[in-house]
């Protein structure tokens, strides 16, 4: 597995003055954001903010207009998605985006490879690849799908894909992993199970997550980040962001939120 | 958990010492490669013979892209092809005085399909899907009409010959008789069928799953999509040249058609017969290739009308190509209920046969009408002959088509309820298995 | 040799571009076997055995192989001389390679001249008039004709193409060095869809003449280019009377096509009791591959003179060998394999009164304008013979 | 009553998912469709809209809906809003409302201004292409392509999936808005929030059958159908 | 090279361009909005033609204007009904296959119905001879005279040369039909939303049918119209050029116009076929070679000059594979074609 490439005190992940327009209309204004090793952040904001296509600027799949990006300290702005992943950034995906003809096995095997050193090579049978396989057998483990091993990804049930979606992002061993809303579609009891998945497979890394579920955010996030308008407006503890009044106008302010919350506080 | 009980609990990822199916297979096919000849000794079958020994390895080659890359070529005759001239001049050469042994020339082929793809392979592997369809498409025209502008290398539509009894023997082979020539075909055919099945085994033959499963995905684990299908190019380019060298070799002729939009399509249409998703479908699928063009075409006239009509219906009906059926048969074989339909697959060969012999009776006597009309009304046909012109084999081959079809329908009605009851018990089956 | 049945596979395509000409050619081969089966000079009977190639020289090697395996020692074969070459070679390899199995190739109309020199085979004998002779006949009418001022080659871009261009450069100049070549083009094989800048260009270059080898639909539409366009020129053709050109000709063509054939539609003799024959047979085809004839009248005598129908002993006396043809004497020459025979020029008219045989029933036909002895189109060759022994 | 099923037993391919599902929907009454994940919920929206093979009985305004194609129930004043935002992402957002229309329908209760009205948001990106709308925008614009084409019943598959807290109340509002203009709504939800506010009946789900019906009080006082269908 | 030349040229290439139109307009349409790569589009094309002279046999040529395409849309559709529906769930690569197959069996078909040869199909009077007809005189300039020209008004007077081009009458035809179709289906992409149902069902069919659509029914009638466009295409190019089985061999051509033009997009289409047919045209009026040009610029080309084989060829003959040189080079530096919009 890949060491943190860190040094200490400076940022796992950190965006200076982030800028992306499509076509006229500007949808990130000026995001920075600092993101400690180790640290667990979400981001909150209403729907069209911005939070996916943030995601999509620091995992290489959009090309940001200005500003820096910067992972452990280097620049991986204008990189392709495959250089960043390499650098040990991972990301999931708003809707499930599987290999659906293999195996769920293979979907985490596949994951692993490049981490592990295989490249292209086409002079090594995979079935010789001992630790590769042991570890996507631990992966199967971790997210409890060692019983589906051998399931073609596409007979999954909807909350199994969403698992196997997660695994195939933490397998890889990067340090820095961006989950775009991951408990999406799942009902609470699926929730609290997943937040704490979550939780077990993220110890010890970088977690940016994505989620309109109050209950997660507040359960899972050390920091809380709040986007509005493609513009960072607060980026603090839990309780702060909740005390603050222009996130409650802009985002929370809901019943529903503060019950979530609440839940998820007590 | 601790990794160690991992491991022994999942021992399915390691080569067992002794993996008998798999040798079983792999000697079978070995078996077959080597008595084939002795079974079927006349000139034409052991052209024929040949001619499928190099088709599999190219079938197999563009498989590589379709089947496990998901890229639709138009354009893969251009590597087998110019693969296939660069033998020739290398026969050629030999003959004029180098030194290699004719036995390693589809290696040139190998190498020269090979560089031409990693020329051409980085243009066309920038895209995928439709673009890269398109791109074969065109450059395969290009290089088709590239061919019958230079004639200086391409020697025009005539192409270029050859002798392949040259430079010295070894071992006693000159390669002058075809069984000599059918040998070399089948030692590299057995060792590129096993390259490229080891290939699906390797890193980046998985990788090339994913890669036309969900490219995008792949970015995101680290891969180059575009490194990963140039490189599967660049491979499956080497393989197609060693079958046009070893064509080179085998016919001693090599002419423009072996670049051309025609041998492309057929790769495209006779791997997909065969089953794009499976390993070996396209094995099959050079076997019928050959079948088809040389066979069919001298039992009847109307072969294009047979083949049209083959290629729709099993498009319709199968398509997952003969291996896909074979695979579907193998699993109700495997759950031990292959014997509950054997009736019923007595049934729908029946009624299908009639079905074809009428309608092959009708065609032949259209085609008899139109072509040779003046040789008399006698058209010879599976050992009797009819009369085209009398009421009675018309009436005779209508009513055997439309008695075929009415049974045709009748048991595949009855087929279709078994097999659909068979899959469900297998469903139940695999459910039961998997809660033990 | 006599009551024996002589096997003559014929490999030519049945299918594709030219398989309306292949199939013209298997009932004209047949149509005349049955006339040669009632009575020869060797008393054989002779039986065509058709495999269809496709045009292809790959396809036709696996023709050879299965007429082989049929026990075949005749092969014929015509169409496509890319498909003629392959094959003069491979029956020199298997006659190389399996001593006592040897066949013999009768080439019946491919017309390449270096079949008959630097790629010249005991194995093969060609029946038609090859590019060169055709040309030497064809620029011997020209010469007489002083409205020939300004030439344009108009060929094919493939081996054919390319021969015609070659003799006609190589043989006008020295006939009429005051013609002028104002063009030359190569326009791709039977896929050129419209003509009409190919037409555009032969104006704009002031020619009053056309030599073309073209063939098909590649010389009727130019025909119909030409004609659309108000193109006043006359075309030298070498394959006008092919299946489906004549039809495409039409009214509009009369007068302006010139075809140089060892034969035309108005024969009288032996070729016009054929050619009224087949019509009568076959009353949508026109007998106009003459080598259909040639090839039994051949054949026959040398058996007869070999008393013998194998090959080795039949090529020996093929060689050098004089018959009676439907279009007068005709010599197997010795040194090249290559008949020796009259050529006509003939032109595209309506029919009269001389000359009545409408073909492809449209009412027009080639009648002949000049006829030359065989002596006039007789080309040396380079051919080095190899002789077997 | 505006839809009725009786015994309705449903099967992907030779899976059999519905067991006998009986249900009711009266007019201009909002039904909650509840229970867990694979619990046959979207299920039973589907082959009432004719898009799993379904027997039994589906009856729309006395009509039956068995055996019909799925254009030929949407023609009869069915509307459908699927879970997963099977928005057409080629076209733009204003495209894809215009879809919504059905083909030879008169001026029906909804235009683009109430659309445009109702979510702002979508007015703005109206020109878009609609694959790149972020995923709650694109959760609006299903919304609204469905009103589009008039129905008189509309089965609401997870609305609120993705959604900001307060677009998701906003969504409560516009379903009572839907209520009060006589449309009914069969709606499937996983939040209980929202389902037990807006509903007026709810109905549990469990492999398959509707095991629980009553009003969101009953359920809410019903902690063993809560335990057993609902949570863990 | 004189005026009436070049025009005649650029005419020619135009009229060329419009006959591309004509069928890869048809074929755009059911690519573009079904994403099927037809590749019996010429097949119909041929099918149109045959099918016009039977039916001018028995009626005149106006029916058959008006009914071969009607009768080759009607195949169409009932090929789709019957087979192409069968394979749509499978993805395209099986439908791209089955209408292979489709394009041998009617190639057969056509030829057991209408035999392997040329026909006679001969175009009615009304289009027979000159549209117009350029007279160039020297010192004199160009005039156009309608119809056909007087042979005295194209005799050569003493030292004035004269010089008279017609332009046939099938080919301004061919041009009219040509813009008539890019206007009708404008008007249909635009005024309908047709289009707008096939795009969206080809991705979620499910979703269009929920919202009301009969899509199996558009798919149909969309198949159908594309191949009717083909056979109108057939029927004037049948009269235009010969009517024989061979007409459906101009394959791949159209596939390239509909790339360099941009998929799925007419206009593209239209500006496609232009170029095309320019490309295919202009540059046979041009005899020179690289080695002459080498030679212009003063280098010494011989037969031993390195790669004097490629040197040699003109660009006349290099002129049919330009549109496929272009083909390569537009997908790889502007993948979406000239006026196309979608990437992929
Ligand atoms: N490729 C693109 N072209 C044009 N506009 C885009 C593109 N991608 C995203 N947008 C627009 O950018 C805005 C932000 O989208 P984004 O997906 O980042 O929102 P989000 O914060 O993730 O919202 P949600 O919570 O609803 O998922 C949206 O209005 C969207 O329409
Ligand atoms: N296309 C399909 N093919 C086979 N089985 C399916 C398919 N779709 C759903 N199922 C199965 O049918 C059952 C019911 O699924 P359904 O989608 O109706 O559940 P749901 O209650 O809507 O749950 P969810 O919260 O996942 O949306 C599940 O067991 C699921 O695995
Ligand atoms: C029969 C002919 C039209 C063929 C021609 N002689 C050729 O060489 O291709
Ligand atoms: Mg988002
Ligand atoms: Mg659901």
């Amino acid at each position: 597995m890949r060491a943190p490439s860190s040094t200490p005190g400076s940022f796992a992940l950190e965006l200076r003055d982030v800028r992306k327009s499509f076509g006229r209309t500007e949808i990130i204004r000026g995001a920075s954001l600092q993101v400690k090793p180790g640290e667990r952040v979400a981001i909150i904001g209403p729907n069209g903010a911005g939070k996916s296509t943030l995601f999509n600027l620091m995992s290489g799949r959009f090309d940001i207009s200005s500003g820096e990006i910067l992972l452990h300290g280097r620049r991986i702005d204008g990189k392709k998605p495959f250089e960043i992943a390499r650098m040990g950034l991972a990301r999931s995906f708003q809707v499930s985006n599987l290999f659906t003809r293999l195996s769920v096995f293979e979907n985490i095997r596949c994951a692993l490879l490049w981490s592990m050193g295989q490249r292209y090579a086409f002079w090594r049978f995979l079935a010789d690849l001992k630790e590769v396989n042991e570890r996507a057998d631990e992966v199967l483990e971790m997210i409890r799908l060692d019983k589906r091993r051998d399931q073609m990804a596409m007979n999954l049930t909807y909350a199994e894909q969403r698992a196997l979606e997660i695994g195939i992002t933490i397998a890889g061993g990067s340090d820095v992993i961006l989950l775009d809303e991951p408990t999406a579609g799942m009902s609470k009891s699926e929730t609290k199970r997943f937040v704490q998945l979550i939780r077990e497979v993220t110890e010890g890394k970088t977690l940016l997550t994505v989620e309109h579920d109050m209950g997660v955010v507040f359960g899972l996030a050390d920091r809380i980040a709040v986007l509005v308008y493609g513009e960072v407006i607060a980026f603090d503890t839990p309780e702060a962001v909740r005390a603050n009044p222009r996130v409650q106008e802009a985002y929370l302010g809901s019943v529903l939120a503060e019950t979530q919350a609440a839940e998820a506080q007590a | 958990m601790s990794r160690n009980t991992l491991a022994e609990n999942r021992p399915a990822y390691h080569f067992k010492p002794w993996n008998v199916g798999r040798w079983i297979i792999w000697g079978g096919f070995a078996l077959v490669l080597l008595f084939a000849p002795l079974l079927w000794t006349s000139s034409l079958a052991q052209t024929m013979l040949s001619q499928m020994g190099i088709a599999i390895i190219v079938c197999l080659a563009y498989n590589m892209l379709l089947g496990q890359g998901g890229m639709l070529s138009f354009g893969h005759a251009v590597y087998s092809g110019l693969g296939a001239y660069l033998a020739i001049h290398a026969l050629n050469k030999i003959g004029g005085g180098w030194w290699l042994p004719v036995s390693l020339v589809p290696v040139v082929g190998g190498l020269a399909g090979m560089g031409f793809a990693i020329l051409l392979g980085y243009v066309s592997t920038k895209k995928a899907g439709t673009t890269f369809a398109m791109i074969t498409l065109g450059l395969g025209e290009l290089v088709f009409s590239m061919s019958l502008m230079l004639p200086e290398f391409f020697g025009g539509e005539g192409g270029i010959s050859s002798n392949r009894v040259v430079g010295e023997k070894v071992w006693g082979i000159s390669f002058g008789p075809q069984i000599q020539v059918y040998y070399l075909i089948a030692v590299y055919c057995f060792i590129c069928t096993a390259a490229m099945f080891a290939l699906t085994r390797t890193p980046l033959g998985r990788m090339l799953n994913a890669v036309r499963d969900n490219p995008e995905r792949v970015e995101f684990i680290g891969y180059s999509t575009r490194h990963v299908r140039y490189i599967a190019f660049i491979l499956s380019g080497f393989f197609a040249g060693i079958s046009g060298g070893l064509s080179a070799i085998n016919t001693e002729i090599v002419n423009a058609e072996v670049v051309g939009a025609a041998r492309s399509g057929a790769y495209l249409l006779f791997v997909f017969l065969g089953g794009a998703t499976f390993f070996f479908g396209p094995i099959i699928g050079a076997v019928l290739m050959v079948f088809a063009l040389v066979l069919l075409s001298e039992w009847t006239q109307a072969w294009q009308l047979y083949l049209g009509l083959t290629f729709v219906l099993m498009v319709m009906y199968a398509p997952g190509g003969f291996a896909g059926l074979i695979m579907m048969n193998l699993r109700v074989a495997s759950f031990g209920k292959l014997g509950k339909l054997w009736t019923a697959y007595l049934a729908l060969g029946g009624a299908g046969l009639a079905v074809l012999v009428g309608f092959s009776a009708m065609i032949e006597m259209v085609f008899h009408l139109q072509l040779n009309a003046a040789l008399g009304a006698e058209v010879p046909f599976m050992g009797a002959t009819l009369n085209a012109l009398g009421k009675d084999a018309w009436v005779g081959s209508v009513f055997v088509v439309l008695t075929g079809l009415g049974l045709f329908e009748v048991a595949r009605r009855q087929f279709n309820l078994q097999w659909g009851e068979i899959q469900e018990e297998i469903e139940k089956e695999i459910k039961r298995r998997e809660t033990l | 040799q006599k009551g024996e049945t002589v096997k003559i596979a014929w490999i030519d395509p049945l299918t594709g571009l030219m398989g309306p000409v292949g199939n013209n050619q298997v009932k004209s081969f047949q149509f005349v076997a049955e006339r040669f089966n009632k009575n020869n000079s060797a008393g054989v009977k002779f039986e065509i055995i058709p495999i269809d190639n496709k045009l292809s020289p790959a396809e036709t090697l696996n023709a050879l192989k299965s007429a082989i395996d049929q026990g075949v020692r005749y092969v014929t074969q015509g169409n496509g001389s890319g498909a003629a070459a392959a094959l003069v070679e491979a029956v020199a390899k298997h006659n190389e390679r399996n001593p006592g199995k040897e066949v013999l190739y009768i080439n019946h109309s491919a017309v390449d001249p270096d079949l008959t020199n630097s790629k010249c085979n005991y194995w093969h004998f060609r029946l038609d008039a090859d590019t060169s002779m055709k040309m030497e006949a064809l620029t011997t009418f020209m010469k007489d004709r002083p409205e020939v001022k300004k030439v344009y080659l108009l060929n094919q871009n493939y081996a054919h193409g390319h021969q015609v261009a070659k003799y006609a450069k190589d043989i006008l100049p020295r006939k009429r060095p005051d013609v002028q070549f104002v063009g030359e083009d190569l326009h791709p094989l039977a896929s050129v869809r419209d003509f009409a800048p190919y037409v555009a260009k032969i104006k704009a270059s002031g020619a009053d003449t056309v030599i073309t080898g073209n063939w098909g639909s590649d010389l009727s539409l130019l025909v119909k280019a030409a004609n659309d366009a108000g193109l006043n020129v006359n075309f030298y053709t070498y394959y006008a009377g092919v299946t489906g050109t004549p039809t495409a000709l039409g009214p509009a063509a009369a007068g302006k096509v010139f075809q140089v054939s060892y034969m035309h539609s108005n024969m009288d003799g032996v070729a016009g009791e054929i050619i009224s024959g087949f019509k009568a047979k076959y009353p949508d085809a026109d007998w106009y591959t003459g080598s259909t004839y040639h090839i039994y009248a051949l054949l026959s005598d040398a058996m007869a003179k070999a008393k013998s129908t194998d090959p080795v002993k039949v090529a020996a006396a093929l060689e050098g060998l004089k018959t009676k043809s439907f279009n007068g004497e005709v010599e197997m020459r010795k040194t090249d394999h290559q008949l020796q025979q009259t050529l006509y020029i003939s032109t595209w008219q309506k029919v009269d009164a001389k000359n009545k045989y409408s073909v492809e029933n449209t009412g027009y036909t080639f009648a002949p304008v000049k006829t030359f002895e065989p002596y006039v189109s007789s080309t040396p060759t380079s051919c080095q013979m190899k002789r077997p022994g | 009553m505006t839809l009725k099923l009786e015994n309705v037993h449903a099967y992907y391919g030779k899976s059999h998912v519905l067991h006998g599902v009986g249900l009711t929907v009266g007019e201009g009454e909002i039904v909650s469709l509840l229970g867990r994940n694979g619990s046959g919920r979207s299920t039973t929206v589907k082959a009432i809209m004719g898009l799993v093979d379904a027997t039994g009985s589906i009856q729309f305004k006395g009509q039956e809906l068995v055996g019909q194609k799925a254009f030929e129930i949407a023609h009869r004043g069915v509307g459908y809003v699927p879970e997963n935002r099977d928005i057409f992402p080629k076209l733009t957002v204003h495209q894809n409302l215009l879809l919504g229309k059905k083909g030879g329908q008169k001026q029906g209760r909804w235009d683009f201004d109430d659309m445009y009205q109702l979510f702002p948001r979508l007015k703005e990106r109206q020109h878009t292409e609609a694959g790149v709308l972020s995923g709650g925008e694109q959760q609006m614009l299903t919304l609204c392509r469905t009103l589009m084409g008039d129905p008189d019943l509309i089965m609401i598959d997870e609305p609120t999936e993705g959604l900001a807290p307060k677009i998701v109340e906003l969504v409560a509002e516009y379903l009572r808005e839907l209520k009060r203009r006589g449309i009914s709504v069969l709606l499937v939800e996983q939040k209980l929030t929202i389902a037990l506010e807006v509903s007026e009946r709810c109905l549990v789900m469990g492999h398959g059958r509707i095991v629980f019906e009553g009003t969101p009080t009953a359920l809410k006082a019903d902690s063993y159908v809560r335990k057993e269908w609902l949570e863990v | 090279m004189q005026i009436d030349q070049i025009l005649i040229n650029l005419l020619n290439g135009l009229s060329s361009g419009l006959l591309l139109f004509m069928l890869s307009s048809g074929l755009t349409l059911i690519f573009s909005m079904m994403g099927v790569l037809n590749f019996a589009h010429a097949s119909f094309y041929m099918l149109g033609a045959f099918v016009a002279y039977t039916v001018t046999g028995w009626l005149n040529f106006t029916a058959a204007l008006i009914l071969a395409p009607l009768i080759v849309g009607a195949l169409g559709a009932l090929f789709e009904r019957g087979v192409l529906r069968k394979v749509h769930k499978y993805g395209h690569v099986p439908e791209l296959l089955v209408t292979f197959g489709l394009s041998y069996v009617a190639l057969e078909v056509v030829q057991l119905i209408w035999g392997r040869i040329p026909l006679n199909f001969e175009p009615p009077t009304w289009l027979q001879g000159p549209a117009f007809t350029l007279i160039q005189r020297t010192g004199q300039g160009l005039s156009v005279v309608a119809g056909l020209a007087s042979p005295e008004m194209c005799q050569s007077v003493g030292d004035m040369v004269v010089q008279c081009t017609r332009f046939p009458m099938t080919r301004a035809f061919m041009m009219m039909v040509a813009v008539g179709m890019l206007v009708a289906l404008w008007l249909f992409i635009t005024r309908t939303r047709i289009g707008l149902v096939i795009q969206a069902a080809l991705t979620h069919p499910e979703m269009v049918e929920s919202l009301g659509h009969n899509v199996p029914r558009v798919f149909m009638l969309v198949f159908g119209a594309g191949c009717a466009l083909a056979g109108l295409a057939g029927v004037i190019g049948g009269v235009t050029f010969v009517t024989e089985p061979n007409m459906s061999h101009i394959g791949p051509i159209i596939f390239a116009v509909i790339v360099i033009g941009g998929m799925g997009s007419l206009s593209g289409a239209f500006v496609g076929s232009l170029v095309v047919g320019m490309l295919q045209t202009l540059p046979l009026t041009v005899d020179s070679s690289l080695a002459d040009a080498l030679r212009s610029m003063g280098a010494v080309v011989t037969p031993d000059t390195v790669g004097y084989p490629i040197l040699r060829i003109t660009l006349s003959q290099v002129a049919p594979i330009l549109p496929y040189l272009l083909l390569v080079l537009i997908l790889i530096f502007r993948p979406k074609g000239l006026l196309g919009t979608r990437e992929e």
